[in-house]
């Protein structure tokens, strides 16, 4: 009979990861004797231990693991050696994968989307003025932190470029971007440009300092250019100047065929990132696509 | 004076006090910027507070306020793209009544117990919502909600506080002014001497979890108004803001304690202590202690005498 | 209302029969006395005609229809009301919305009409002869007694066609029972039928038209109450006759067991007296005298302000119920729903609560020693039903006293027991067992600290008496040497303060 | 034969017929690799579930234990890296004694509501975690939890399942058979009754606060050993699946409710649920409505008769 594949998602909740998702099952629409089954672990690594475990019970041919902000699970790890399935990590790359089994990696390069946008925002203006930094969640958020230091990093070299670190986190949501923004307008009056570590909390903080009256004042920049993001930024005198690809549904279609392949008996590099590249606001109409999930 | 209003000053006292050394200290705190910002800020909580401050007093809990919060903006965003924008709020707001009848009817008259019911309705609202929200996000340049999000009544007070204000008296005016809010004040203190006095207990106590639903409901269309987007994550532990608000306020869980001016007390409290610990730049997981350390500190106050 | 008729109305609560077959007639202006043992099944019949349970057979005839009465909102439109067993005030809420609730008035728009409300409240307190109440007051600020006449003003409020009360004088004193007895006189005048449910037989006898007495869950007899008497209701309802009420008192006293010195506490100035061994010590008084306070206060349920308390010597100081009990001493307080039991834990665990160090090596508790020991103590009580794993929600309001009287019976190392209303609610055949209880352990040489409204009881039992008046001791009797009246008037003289 | 006891079989019943029918329709079901999964999953939510029960028998709840579950399992993940793997543990499960001490002091002898101030811990100790672990801890791979966390008694049964196995008569125990367990279980019906008693209401109160800090603690050190790492965001709403677990077993929130088995019996069922789920390939969104669909049903057969 057909294969049989597993889609570990630790979050199902969220655009870009339920985009990743509904990619994997409309690539696999094409085969007749392909059968995706999901699980959503709700945020909660844990869970997605136990759900890997079902998946594998369940006997899966091969599995696709979306694990967000998780840094790794050991355990996972050593019951897919066990098993001696494929896997392809999509998004997340998890650390001490030296695994027996055939893996793989498909994902955007965090370092990369900081370090353009850094570039591209010390640009704009003219390497001065004042930057806001707002993160997503606390210290376990490599992802996040990789973007906010790459960032850094590039503005760097531009002494008159001073950077606030907001105290609170966003939650990588737009209500937690807007509540965070908020209270940040009220404390600075000179804020200048705007990064966030990703475009949903960006959308958010831009939200509230149109709502303060002070969008002219300042720029926006952030990562993923999602199709929000993207619709934002065509829009007339918008202030979104610019943000990263990190495109999810692009990553779920490759890492599918990437775990197609090694189910093939294929070989390939361990790690292929996509393009992660700069998106600029008169760009974005090329890349946006009302039809995807993210 | 009560005990209870001995409490109440104690806590405007310190409530006052926090206002003048953050005044003193962060100049912007007073600025009319920041002010905008915390009366905005604590809609959402606020309008949760009313609702929840009404489950309360009747005796039970409704932790299923956050999802109703994320579906009924997802609603109301994602519906006005198609129908006019009354009619999508009106559906918006009904999903929140009908998610409180359905909360009310298994609690009044099922017998169920009130967290277990409202906790496996959080799961299932959210659940359903997903599904709606094939594609999960909505947000439009035409978004007529962003002007009842953004607005400003004489370009000072914000459309949506200005919506929160007005409900505090009419909460205030049904809970201590009616039959219907007496009832569940009094159902809150001993259901069965209430059922015993002829009042249709089962009716008033799904009243009340209907209530509920539909301020969750109101803020999950302002909320989604003011951040001119929806989204289905949204409104996650809402229901923990809410009820720290009611309690902070002099509300006891389980019924038989708290005011409305004392839930809006804890809501102007906790919007402050946001606002404030932010000013003062104390970093994320500081503010997660010192909130958990203020809250306590608000509740001691207001324990109960030793006997 | 011309008639009211039960007819074979039965009503089970799963196993448990509560009401078998009861069948009686009650007319207009009429006082019917219903008399039963505990667990008789009075209260069960009574809250089917109040609408809050439904019959499991039988039915209901008003004026000769056939009726169904659903709910107590039901109840209420047929002018049915209810003075239940138990207190179901809200301590919290004014004394006028207690009156009023579910009732409250409104104007035009649904506003409650405050200004109506207290002054008809005012109206309905004044009627029942208690001016002095402040309608605006939490009901809970006054004491048990005053609260007990709330709950009647809210029934007879709207001149009820049939008035239920259910045992309405067991927190009563004098001056609230003649006044309820003044109300009930008038609303019979008016047409009321009453059903009154009290296990003091004078007062049945005093107050009735009519006598019925049921018998586990049957009607078993039915008379005039002039052709009834003390004799014959016993009888019908215990099944034998009872011989003596009142144990023989022997005076057999040892040394002190407990010295009182200077008690002060909150509502308690300066209260001393000894305690002899073997000695039953009554105290009498009106409410809020602070005869429960005293009480408390020694045991240590209540903080002291000042004073000594000292057992066979040793001196009880900053007491906590731990150490009091360490000392020798047990409680059995007044409120049995608020402070005595766990209503629903079952048997077992209420009458093993204060004993379970006998039966404990270090924390491990033997639980089947624990069981024969409490089913003994339950047994020698005639708790019916005689089960260790009843649920005291479920048991009728004499049965509960019994099993808190079990709880403080099988303490260990008990030297003084104080019993603050024990034969509340209890039935007449049981209160004869709790006298002879009582007299028992003062022979053994146990102390005996007893409060009781019941004149007659105290001035049966007890070997001597203090009469409380405002938080002091004001007189010592010897039961024999006086009489109500004399204790009544040192009880309720108005002390001029000291000079 | 008593009511709760027919709801117990009635409950045992309906969890029989789910697994008949799932191992009829999906074979996997039934496989070593299948139950042994099951086993493992049901340790967190087990070892909670145990602490919560003798918190909400006592009366209360305790909305912390999330929040300890992550605090512990970092502590003994990172200080084994540095010192004896006996005292890493050790300082981890006291970590735990600690916040249910705190939580216990605050309750009992401050008498503030159990709800207000867990929930105000629950804030706090994940802030407190977070600062701890300014570099988030990582196992390694010399990670000796791994052993305890993946090992196997007689090559079946998971260490981990194991010792959440012999907690279980172990609190049965003592609940049932010491004087300090019926205390709690009395404290929780009527408090008063039980001070007047003799009994240190007090300290028994806090020493369930304790009990369930343990068990939380217990939780947090078994799940890094099984993960194989140990994460500071872990443990969130965790505290809501084990009062579910109580209450399907027959627990009252407030206290005079549930048996140790039936706490077991809503473990086992919250287990198998997610499981079946998986197994037979429920999506994520549908999932969350059949699980609170079947919450309410367990309750149901539980509910109070009419009276
Ligand atoms: N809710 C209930 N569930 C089960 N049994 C009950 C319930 N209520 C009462 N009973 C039982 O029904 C019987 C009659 O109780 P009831 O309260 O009517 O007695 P009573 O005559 O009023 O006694 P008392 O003089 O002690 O008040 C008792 O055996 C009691 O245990
Ligand atoms: N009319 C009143 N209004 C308000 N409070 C009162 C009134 N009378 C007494 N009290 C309060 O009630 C308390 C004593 O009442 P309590 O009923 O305990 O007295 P008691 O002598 O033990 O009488 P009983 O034996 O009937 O209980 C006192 O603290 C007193 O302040
Ligand atoms: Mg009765
Ligand atoms: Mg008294």
């Amino acid at each position: 009979d057909g294969i049989k594949i597993g889609v570990a998602n630790l979050f199902y909740g969220a655009p870009y990861f339920a985009g990743m998702d509904v990619a994997v099952h409309e690539e696999a629409e094409a085969y007749s004797n392909v059968e995706v089954i999901s699980t959503d672990a709700g945020f909660d690594a844990a869970k997605m231990a136990a759900d890997i475990d079902d998946l594998i019970a369940k006997g899966v041919d091969g599995l696709i693991i979306s694990a967000g902000p998780t840094e790794t699970i050991p355990s996972a790890l050593i019951a897919i050696e066990e098993a001696g399935i494929p896997v392809v990590f999509v998004d997340r790359l998890w650390k001490n994968t030296n695994l027996e089994t055939p893996w793989n990696w498909v994902g955007a390069e965090n370092d990369v989307m900081g370090r353009v946008i850094g570039d591209h925002m010390e640009d704009h203006l003219g390497g001065t003025g004042h930057i806001l930094v707002i993160k997503g969640g606390p210290a376990d958020n490599s992802i996040g932190i990789a973007r906010t230091e790459a960032f850094t990093e590039a503005l760097s070299s531009s002494p008159d470029m001073k950077i606030t670190v907001a105290p609170g986190f966003g939650g990588w949501g737009v209500d937690g971007g807007y509540k965070v923004m908020s209270d940040m307008l009220a404390q600075h009056a000179d804020l200048a440009g705007v990064f966030c570590e990703n475009d949903s909390m960006c959308l958010g903080a831009q939200k509230a300092a149109d709502d303060a009256g002070r969008s002219g004042e300042m720029v926006f920049g952030a990562s993923d250019a999602g199709k929000d993001t993207l619709r934002e930024m065509m829009r007339d005198g918008s202030n979104f100047i610019a943000t990263a690809v990190n495109d999810s549904d692009q990553i779920g279609r490759t890492g599918f065929h990437h775990l197609m392949g090694m189910l093939a008996g294929a070989e390939l590099p361990n790690i292929t990132p996509l393009y992660s590249g700069l998106v600029l606001k008169d760009e974005a109409y090329k890349r946006y696509d009302p039809n995807k999930v993210f | 004076m009560s005990r209870a209003a001995k409490a109440n000053i104690l806590f405007g006292v310190g409530v006052v006090v926090l206002i003048i050394v953050t005044a003193l200290m962060q100049e912007v705190f007073l600025t009319e910027r920041n002010m905008v910002n915390v009366a905005r800020q604590m809609v959402t909580t606020g309008l949760l507070s009313i609702g929840m401050y009404v489950v309360i007093r009747s005796g039970g809990i409704d932790l299923s306020v956050g999802s109703t919060v994320a579906f009924a903006g997802l609603l109301a965003a994602g519906l006005q793209e198609t129908m006019p924008v009354g009619a999508a709020i009106a559906i918006a707001l009904s999903v929140g009544v009908v998610v409180g009848l359905i909360n009310g009817v298994l609690i009044a008259y099922m017998r169920l117990q009130p967290f277990i019911v409202t906790l496996a309705m959080m799961g299932a609202v959210r659940g359903a919502l997903f599904i709606y929200s094939e594609t999960p996000t909505y947000a439009t340049d035409k978004f007529f909600l962003k002007t009842l999000g953004a607005g400003k009544i004489f370009g000072v007070v914000p459309v949506t506080f200005a919506i929160f204000l007005a409900c505090i008296p009419v909460v205030w005016f049904f809970m201590n002014h009616t039959r219907s809010g007496r009832s569940i004040m009094a159902i809150g203190m001993n259901p069965e001497t209430v059922r015993l006095a002829g009042v249709n207990v089962r009716a008033q106590t799904t009243l009340a979890y209907v209530i509920c639903g539909f301020f969750a409901a109101l803020a999950g269309v302002l909320l989604a108004a003011r951040l001119g987007i929806s989204q289905p994550s949204v409104g996650v532990a809402y229901e923990l803001d809410a009820i720290a608000a009611v309690v902070i306020g002099g509300g006891i869980l389980g019924g038989g304690g708290g005011t409305v001016g004392g839930m809006f007390g804890g809501v102007i409290a906790l919007a402050l202590i946001d606002n404030v610990l932010n000013l003062f730049n104390v970093q994320s997981y500081y503010q997660q202690i010192v909130k958990g350390v203020i809250i306590l500190i608000a509740v001691l106050l207001r324990r109960k005498p030793d006997s | 209302m011309q008639q009211i008729s039960l007819i074979k109305v039965a009503k089970s609560f799963g196993a448990t029969l509560a009401l078998r077959e009861a069948s009686f007639t009650a007319y207009r202006g009429e006082v019917v006395a219903i008399c039963g043992e505990n667990g008789a099944g009075k209260s069960t019949l009574m809250s089917i005609l109040a609408g809050s349970r439904m019959p499991t057979l039988g039915h209901i005839e008003i004026n000769g229809k056939t009726v169904l009465i659903t709910s107590p909102h039901d109840a209420f439109d047929r002018g049915i009301r209810t003075v239940y067993q138990e207190l179901s005030l809200l301590p919290d809420l004014s004394v006028a919305e207690n009156l009023f609730l579910g009732e409250l008035p409104v104007n035009g728009w649904g506003r409650i009409d405050w200004a109506t409300l207290w002054a008809d409240a005012g109206t309905e307190m004044v009627a029942l002869g208690m001016p002095e109440i402040d309608v605006r007051r939490p009901a809970g600020d006054y004491p048990v007694a005053v609260q007990q006449m709330f709950e009647i003003a809210k029934a007879i409020r709207n001149k009820p066609e049939l008035l239920i009360l259910d045992e309405p004088t067991g927190v009563l004193t004098q001056r609230e029972t003649d006044l309820l007895f003044a109300k009930i006189a008038e609303l019979k005048a008016a047409g009321t039928i009453i059903f009154y449910i009290s296990h003091r037989m004078e007062e049945v006898l005093e107050i009735s038209d009519r006598v019925v007495v049921l018998k586990d869950g049957r009607s078993v007899d039915e008379a005039p109450a002039d052709m009834m008497t003390h004799d014959r209701i016993i009888q019908s309802m215990v099944g034998r006759p009872l011989e003596k009420i009142y144990p023989p008192r022997v005076r057999d006293h040892g040394p002190v067991r407990m010295s009182v010195q200077g008690l002060r506490a909150p509502g308690v100035h300066d209260v001393s007296f000894d305690l002899k061994a073997g000695e039953i010590l009554g105290f009498c008084g009106l409410v809020g005298s602070g005869r429960s306070e005293v009480m408390r206060a020694i045991f240590g349920a209540d903080p002291r302000q000042g004073g000594d308390v000292v057992i066979d010597g040793v001196p009880l100081n900053a007491p906590t119920p731990k150490r009091a009990m360490a000392a020798g001493l047990g409680f059995v307080t007044e409120e049995r729903k608020v402070d005595g039991l766990a209503l629903d834990a079952d048997v077992l665990d209420n009458a093993g609560l204060a004993s379970m160090s006998r039966i404990s090596r270090g924390p491990v508790l033997n639980r089947r020693a624990q069981r024969d020991m409490v089913f003994r103590q339950v047994q020698k009580l005639d708790l019916r039903p005689l089960e260790l794993s009843y649920i005291l929600r479920r048991m009728s309001g004499g049965n509960q006293q019994k099993v808190i009287l079990a709880k403080w019976l099988l303490m260990q190392g008990l030297k003084v027991l104080i019993l603050d209303e024990p034969t509340r609610g209890v039935d007449i055949a049981t209160k004869v067992e709790i006298y002879r209880l009582i007299a028992d352990l003062a022979a053994q040489g146990m102390g005996i600290l007893l409060i009781s409204s019941e004149m007659p009881e105290i001035l049966g039992l007890a070997h001597r008496l203090c009469v409380m008046n405002s938080g002091r001791i004001v007189a010592e009797m010897v039961p024999e040497e006086t009489n109500e009246h004399e204790i009544f008037v040192a009880a309720a003289t108005v002390e001029r303060p000291a000079a």
